[in-house]
């Protein structure tokens, strides 16, 4: 039997695998390895970087910084290849250290200070932005030869598609997000914060080490998506990746996961962001959308996901025991 | 009784300031292996406070508390579930959003290979359930199961965590006796294996069927410890109340039943209540009896709109009237007081006056505020007719101690004047005392003509106050009794699988 | 009455002094911060820029307060600012007097309230999300509207909303006040702001009180798209166009700080609409040092982002809590106020 | 076919970019693929890399920061798909596109700087400078240009420089400190990054009760409508032109190659023409303003 808490996140696969048969069958060049591919590597920081926001989002909590952690972990690479010697595997586990205690430094604030994850986050969000600028306004190149060989491999699947490394990350970052969340006493013990602070502290959850582990791996995987953003681009440039965590958070939202925290699943995630991947790739290979019909559409879309998901759980729940009807409402 | 044995628990001089009130003032308390400790007291004496300092969920003011002779101080609910001191707060305290066996293992899941093990955690989950006579999927999201179902789950999960104490904080209260019986064989097992139990509650006769020793508090002090071999239930509440309670002559006033005021036919929504037929008259209280999940809640809701029928009729005086909603419900002048006041009764921050006037004001719309001296009139009255607790009416209504919450939301309701009143459990966790008053309301109410429809647990409290009760069982009405019938022991016989001649 | 004065003075006392704090730190980097004239028929002065300049900000957190109190957020507040400026400008540029104008874009910022306020309400989206729609795809309509250019107009009754004076005082600085204030008034002197209140505290309960919460949430939702609309027009009408890639963009954030610094609690409750304007003019401060200090501009965020810091610390529950306890010990009597925390209603 | 990637919409000239590029391959019956990329690089990855997949034939690009294009030029070209850079090179090895129709940024600051060393001819003037968005190239380049140009004549000094985000609004504001921080009588020069910040700043200074263009000369780059309204009622001083008209000649090298295989040039270079109160602003504005500024 499907346990019905598992319910969101069929609806969520339903919705993308819906949704790509309707893409392909309107473009069939959609299904060529090449998109497949694109979707995966393209989408690699960001879904990195949405595992981050499951488990915030999970705890009830939000994380606004993400998109300038990764901006500033690319600018922050690429200073430091240029400036000095040090091979880019050091460099990656110094800015790892950097993102991860960044991280952990906002939920100590939110935890021993009591501030809402919301503003927290918001102001780590233009420290980061802003540590970055200072570190360079302009857009630096990383020339380094090892990012050549991380850049080289790759496998060219037929058709023309290219898996990439990056894309592995990604999936891998998804299974350990997976397994944390339901197979350890933290990932159980996020759910708890979910569900009800004051409850979790009752029941003798370690809050301050719950918490402050929370924003501390969703700063780590900020940092790592950065990493692989500045693989993906080969430059460190303090613009970039505005809005991220946006998306991000669409995406987790997208896969199923409740704002409210307490639940939800990595693997959705996953999902809502090949179903924000998909959107993309949609208009692009329609052509026809001027600027604001872009923004429009986007928007019409994400809407329109949000629309048949909550049909979907509403119809699938109709026949089943009313008796939460009224608490879920809430 | 151990008590020639070193105590497991001893508490000195536990002091607790809130602002504006002493909640505690320096309480002992002593807990020796293998006994059953009631802690007694009126609404707001300070019982739950104190399991909070105790178990670190606050932070005391003053005092020491030793353990097993080590002086302990716990920082966290955690801390003390390390020491072995298992609890059940008076809120059930459980997660909704996890499943019934993550609730119960939460902290302590069982690895395997560094991993949880679900599958080691369900079979371990099924077989503490099946302890406590309950046979729910663990795999399911505990709100599924209602607040009777979460309550017995609180409580397998704190004994699970109780090495050397257990702390049990109204854990009966909106339990029937079947489960009651139960959780008292558990407790009379671990009692057995030397644990030191807390046990708080307003049901004498349970204290006096299991308890040993009983602590009495009275405004956050202690008035009396009393062996319960030795003692009288008279004594008992004569000290917590500081005076005698009043013996209320049973003369019930023979129904003076007026007009049918609501009548609901074939009134049901599928999956969740079976078509009912329900037909209440000014100046009558209609009981509901039933075990756990028999649907008296579900009644209770589908009447005031709580939750939409999907099917009958409801006219009231005759005229066909529409529930959809509780908006709708309220202007027919219905009022339900919840079970659940935590999360459907009480608006936590707000003051306990603007909780009184709330569904008053409601009523009668955004734009016609209660003038302030009305709303303070009222606000006192009825602060003053059910006694209610408080330090200030401008203090939120969540820091008011259990039973006090109650007892606002019924004035929320009263203040309302109602023609047809609905409450579930309404004298979910209230004291002796108050418990005597609230029946006497509901009976002058009665007599006042309103119609009423209580929900409860308490099969004794349904006797003494309805003209009319009807059973359930497996959201079907089964039975009904009236009059002379109206005894414990028929209503038992109904609820139990004997179906009555009379049935419905 | 004076009771009444008092406790809301209470209740801002610390937005009050931080607003003093960062106004003394911007007179510590321009010593003529504090001085105003009277100049070409106008005031003319730092201390009425951040006023005037503080308008927008203080316009959305109006809508922002309610909305935020009822559990929710409104993310589409810059959105609807170009979109009500948008039409706001091509209504002017049609040819419409300005009466016209400013009722078809405070409508159109109506309508988008009323969207948002029924995915919320009725279809129970979460407000983050249904509101993110919104954000996104009202940007594209505001740039259907104007085509993508900035569109001009030089109708003087529009063009004076945001850049003229009344009696020497800036327009936009009236509306704003005089808009707190009747809402203020609005939600005070009825029952809504208690009713309100109980919502985003606990929803359930409300219902069940037989509160409709469901006309409630979407009235404040209406309320934070006509406060974003005006904003809309006062910054299209300060620079004669309608500007709508920039107008208002990001500009949810600053409001939802403004409410935050405000006091108010994102988890819904108790709230404040004078607090959260001077929230809003606390952020206007701390723009107006970034800019009066003369700093590159790569350092601009950062200074934001310390400052805000200092500010949020000093008024989280904790530091609160501890000052009390410090106060409190130098009296003889030991007291403690309640340190929990907030839960959520599941 | 060819794809299209923008940049995004942010300003009234990208929007006109994007007209003309729409105009000039409608002209020449070309099937044009727009994507929009809302500003973000990642987006216009993912956009080259979708045109890829479609098997479009050309490739136009307006990359949004230099940087980062190796990959994806890369594969694009294992695909065999010229692509053209419009507006702005990028930081890569020139065999991985075609040809760059730009403009040269920092050639643009330097001509405004120009204009104002010989505006001044020597005598003191103190400047206030708008930057656009910090960290876009735009804004790097051209200061880079104004100050090498104004390099070595100690008359000219920049007393203030805050960014005004490429946007009216925030020029406005900006401006308004620095009236108030510097003194409007003690600023003779406002240098803006680009018009929409200058029209932006010529309010703040009449609101101040100066005369834009006269108490305080104003050159900025761009050549929108509005600022040849303004210097036809004298109240700016110069623009550069930044031409929307990149796609024609793009389109021409590209059809030219895809017809018999012509190589172009690797650099297109669009001219940046001064425009001052000489030209008959008037006139240009009227030209101009449909063209989706
Ligand atoms: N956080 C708080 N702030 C202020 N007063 C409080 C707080 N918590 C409890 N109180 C007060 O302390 C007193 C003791 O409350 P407590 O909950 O311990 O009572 P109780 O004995 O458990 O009552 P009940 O039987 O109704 O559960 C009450 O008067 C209550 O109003
Ligand atoms: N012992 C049990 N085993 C399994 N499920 C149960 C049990 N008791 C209750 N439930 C579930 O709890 C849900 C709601 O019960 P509810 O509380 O509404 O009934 P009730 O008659 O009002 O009981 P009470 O008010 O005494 O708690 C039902 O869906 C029922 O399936
Ligand atoms: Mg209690
Ligand atoms: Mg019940």
């Amino acid at each position: 039997m499907i346990r019905s808490t598992h319910l969101p996140l069929l609806i969520t696969i339903a919705t993308f695998l819906l949704a790509f048969t309707l893409c392909a069958s309107q473009y069939p060049a959609m299904l060529s390895t090449r998109v497949v591919a694109n979707l995966l590597t393209d989408n690699a920081f960001l879904g990195i970087a949405a595992v981050g926001m499951t488990f915030v989002i999970l705890s009830g909590g939000i994380d606004l910084s993400v998109g300038s952690v990764i901006a500033f972990t690319g600018v922050f690479l690429a200073v430091i290849l240029r400036d000095t010697s040090i091979h880019p595997l050091v460099a990656f586990v110094l800015v790892l250290a950097i993102t991860i205690s960044f991280g952990a430094a906002m939920g100590a604030m939110i935890h021993y200070l009591e501030m809402p994850p919301f503003i927290v986050t918001l102001a780590g969000m233009f420290l980061a932005r802003g540590a970055a600028y200072v570190l360079s306004t302009d857009s630096v190149p990383i020339t380094h030869e090892f990012y050549d060989t991380l850049q080289s491999l790759y496998w060219k699947a037929p058709g023309g598609g290219r898996f990439r490394l990056t894309g592995i990350i990604m999936l891998l970052t998804f299974l350990a997000g997976i397994i944390v969340a339901h197979r350890t006493r933290f990932g159980q013990n996020v759910y708890a914060l979910g569900g009800g602070l004051s409850t979790a502290r009752l029941m003798g959850v370690p809050l301050a080490r719950t918490t402050i582990g929370i924003y501390a791996t969703s700063g780590g995987l900020a940092g790592l998506a950065g990493i692989i953003f500045s693989l993906y681009t080969s430059a460190g440039y303090s613009l970039a990746t505005v809005g991220v965590e946006l998306d991000a958070i669409a995406a987790v939202v997208i896969g199923g996961t409740l704002l409210t925290g307490g639940t939800g699943f990595v693997a959705g995630t996953f999902f809502g962001i090949l179903i924000m991947g998909l959107i993309q790739t949609f208009i692009v290979f329609d052509g026809t959308l001027s600027s604001w019909w872009t923004k429009i559409v986007i928007g019409g879309l994400l809407f329109g996901f949000i629309l048949l998901q909550k049909g979907l759980t509403w119809a699938t729940t109709l026949r089943r025991k009313p008796a939460t009807e009224f608490a879920a409402q809430s | 009784m151990a008590s020639v044995t070193d105590p497991v628990l001893e508490c000195r001089g536990i002091s607790k300031f809130f602002p504006g009130a002493i909640a505690l003032d320096a309480v002992d308390l002593t807990l020796y292996p293998g006994e059953v400790h009631a802690l007694l007291g009126e609404n707001g004496a300070g019982k739950s406070t104190l399991i909070k300092c105790l178990t670190g969920a606050y932070r005391r003011d003053a005092g020491t508390i030793v353990l097993n002779n080590q002086e302990i101080s716990p920082n966290s609910t955690q801390d003390s579930q390390k020491l072995g001191i298992g609890t059940v707060y008076q809120e059930v305290n459980l997660l909704p959003n996890l499943t019934v066996a993550e609730n119960l293992f939460l902290g302590r899941q069982p690895m395997w290979h560094g991993f949880i093990s679900q599958r080691k955690m369900m079979t371990m989950a099924r077989d503490l359930l099946a302890e406590f006579g309950l046979s729910v999927n663990p795999a399911e999201p505990l709100s599924a199961y209602s607040v009777a179902v979460q309550q017995v789950v609180a409580i397998a999960r704190a004994v699970e965590l109780s090495g050397k104490v257990l702390i049990l904080d109204e854990p009966t209260a909106s339990l029937d006796r079947d489960e009651v019986d139960l959780i008292f064989s558990v407790i009379e097992k671990l009692k057995a294996r030397g644990l030191a139990i807390v046990f708080i509650t307003h049901f004498l006769d349970q204290v006096f069927e299991i308890s040993d020793r009983a602590t009495v508090l009275r405004n956050g002090r202690v008035v009396g410890t009393r062996r319960l071999a030795d003692a009288s239930q008279t004594e008992i509440v004569t000290l917590m109340l500081g005076r005698q309670l009043e013996d209320r002559i049973h003369d019930r006033a023979p129904p003076a039943i007026g007009d049918t005021l609501i009548e609901l036919t074939n009134f049901g929504k599928r999956g969740m209540i079976t078509p009912f037929d329900l037909t209440v008259r000014k100046g009558e209280v209609v009981g509901l009896a039933g075990l756990l999940g028999s649907g008296r809640t579900e009644t209770a809701e589908i009447i005031f709109g709580a939750v939409q029928a999907d099917q009958g009729d409801a006219r009231l005086e005759g005229k066909k009237i529409s529930i959809r909603n509780p908006r709708e419900a309220v202007t027919h002048r219905f009022a339900l007081c919840p079970e659940d006041r935590k999360s459907d009764g009480i608006v936590g921050d707000l003051s306990v006056r603007e909780n009184i006037i709330l569904a008053l004001q409601a009523r009668q719309g955004w734009f016609r505020p209660l003038p302030k001296a009305k709303v303070n009139e009222l606000a006192e009255a009825y602060v003053k007719a059910l006694d209610i607790r408080l330090a200030s009416l401008d203090m939120p209504i969540r820091l008011l101690s259990g039973g006090n919450q109650q007892k606002a939301l019924l004035a929320r309701w009263l203040a309302t004047n109602p023609a047809f009143l609905i409450l579930d459990e309404p004298t979910r966790g209230i004291d002796v005392g108050a418990h005597a008053e609230i029946i006497a309301l509901i009976e002058k109410l009665r007599e006042d003509g309103m119609a009423l429809l209580v929900a409860s647990s308490e099969l004794e409290e349904l006797v003494a106050y309805s003209t009319r009760v009807i059973v359930l069982r497996d959201r079907r009405q089964v039975s009904e009794l009236t009059g002379d019938d109206i005894t414990t022991s028929n209503i038992v016989a109904a609820i139990a699988d004997e179906p009555m001649a009379e049935a419905v | 009455m004076t009771a009444h004065v008092h406790n809301t003075l209470r209740r801002i006392t610390p937005q009050l002094i931080i607003l003093a704090a960062v106004l003394m730190l911007n007179f510590m980097v321009f010593p003529d911060f504090f001085r105003i004239e009277f100049q070409n028929g106008r005031l003319f002065g730092n201390l009425i820029d951040v006023l005037n300049r503080g308008a927008p900000t203080a316009l959305l957190c109006i809508g922002m307060t309610l909305v935020i109190a009822t559990r929710g957020i409104d993310l589409s507040v810059g959105a609807v600012m170009a979109i009500a400026g948008a039409v706001a400008a091509s209504l002017a540029v049609d040819g419409h007097g300005w009466q016209v104008a400013l009722t078809g874009a405070l409508a159109v910022g109506a309508i988008c309230g009323l969207w948002n306020g029924v995915l919320v309400a009725v279809l129970r989206i979460q407000p983050i999300v249904a509101t993110l729609v919104l954000m996104v795809a009202g940007r594209g309509i505001a740039q259907l509207v104007t085509e993508g250019t900035i569109l001009t107009f030089l109708d003087p009754g529009l063009i004076h909303l945001g850049a003229g004076t009344i009696l020497g005082i800036p327009t936009p600085i009236l509306i704003w006040i005089a808009l707190g204030l009747a809402v203020t008034a609005a939600v005070r002197k009825t029952a809504l702001g208690m009713l309100i209140e109980a919502i985003g505290i606990n929803e359930s309960s409300s219902r069940l009180a037989g509160i409709n919460s469901r006309v409630l949430i979407i009235s404040v939702y209406l309320i934070s798209g006509v406060c974003a609309a005006l904003a809309g027009v006062i910054v299209a009408a300060d620079i004669k166009g309608a500007d709508a890639n920039n107008a208002g963009l990001w500009l949810e954030l600053d409001a939802i700080l403004a409410v935050v610094i405000g006091g108010n609690s994102l988890l819904g409750g108790r709230f404040s609409i004078i607090a959260s304007l001077l929230g809003a003019l606390i952020i206007q401060s701390v723009n107006s040092v970034i800019l009066l200090s003369g700093m590159p501009p790569e350092f601009n965020l950062v200074i934001k982002a310390l400052i805000i810091i200092a500010i949020l610390v000093i008024q989280s529950p904790t530091v609160k809590h501890a000052l009390y306890i410090l106060r409190a010990s130098a009296e003889p009597q030991p007291a403690e106020p309640i340190k929990e925390a907030k839960e959520s209603p599941q | 076919t060819i794809g299209f990637s923008q940049i995004g919409s942010e300003s009234g000239w990208r929007a006109a970019e994007t007209t003309v590029t729409k105009q000039e391959a409608e002209k020449r019956g070309i099937d044009l693929k727009f994507a929009d990329a809302q500003q973000k690089q990642e987006n216009q990855i993912k956009a080259i890399r979708s045109f890829i997949a479609q098997g479009v034939d050309a490739i136009l690009l307006a990359p949004v920061v230099a940087t980062g294009w190796d990959e994806v030029l890369e594969e694009a070209k294992d695909a065999e798909i010229p692509v053209v850079l419009l507006d702005r090179t990028v930081d890569a090895p020139d065999d991985l596109y075609m040809t760059a129709v730009t403009s040269d940024l920092v050639h643009e600051g330097s001509v405004a700087g120009q204009w104002l060393v010989d505006e001044t001819a020597g005598e003191k003037c103190d400047i206030v400078e708008l930057q656009g968005t910090t960290g876009s190239s735009p804004a790097i380049d051209r200061k880079k240009g104004f100050e090498q140009a104004i390099s070595g004549h100690d008359n000219l000094n920049i007393v203030r420089s805050q960014t005004g985000d490429f946007t009216r609004s925030q020029g406005k504001v900006v401006m308004e400190s620095f009236l108030k921080a510097v003194g409007g009588e003690n600023i003779c020069a406002l240098y803006a990054h680009n018009d929409d910040m200058a029209v932006g700043a010529i309010q703040a200074i009449k609101e101040a009760g100066l005369k834009p263009g006269e108490d305080i000369k104003i050159v900025s780059i761009d050549s929108v409508p509005d600022i040849h309204l303004a210097m036809a009622n004298g109240e700016a001083n110069a623009t550069i032109e930044l031409t929307p008209n990149m796609a024609g000649p793009a389109l021409d090298a590209l059809e030219a190659y895809l017809a018999d295989g012509t190589m172009p040039p690797k650099w297109i270079q669009t001219e940046s023409k001064l425009y001052t109160l000489k030209d008959d602003n008037m006139a240009i504005y009227e030209m101009k303003k449909d063209l989706g500024y």
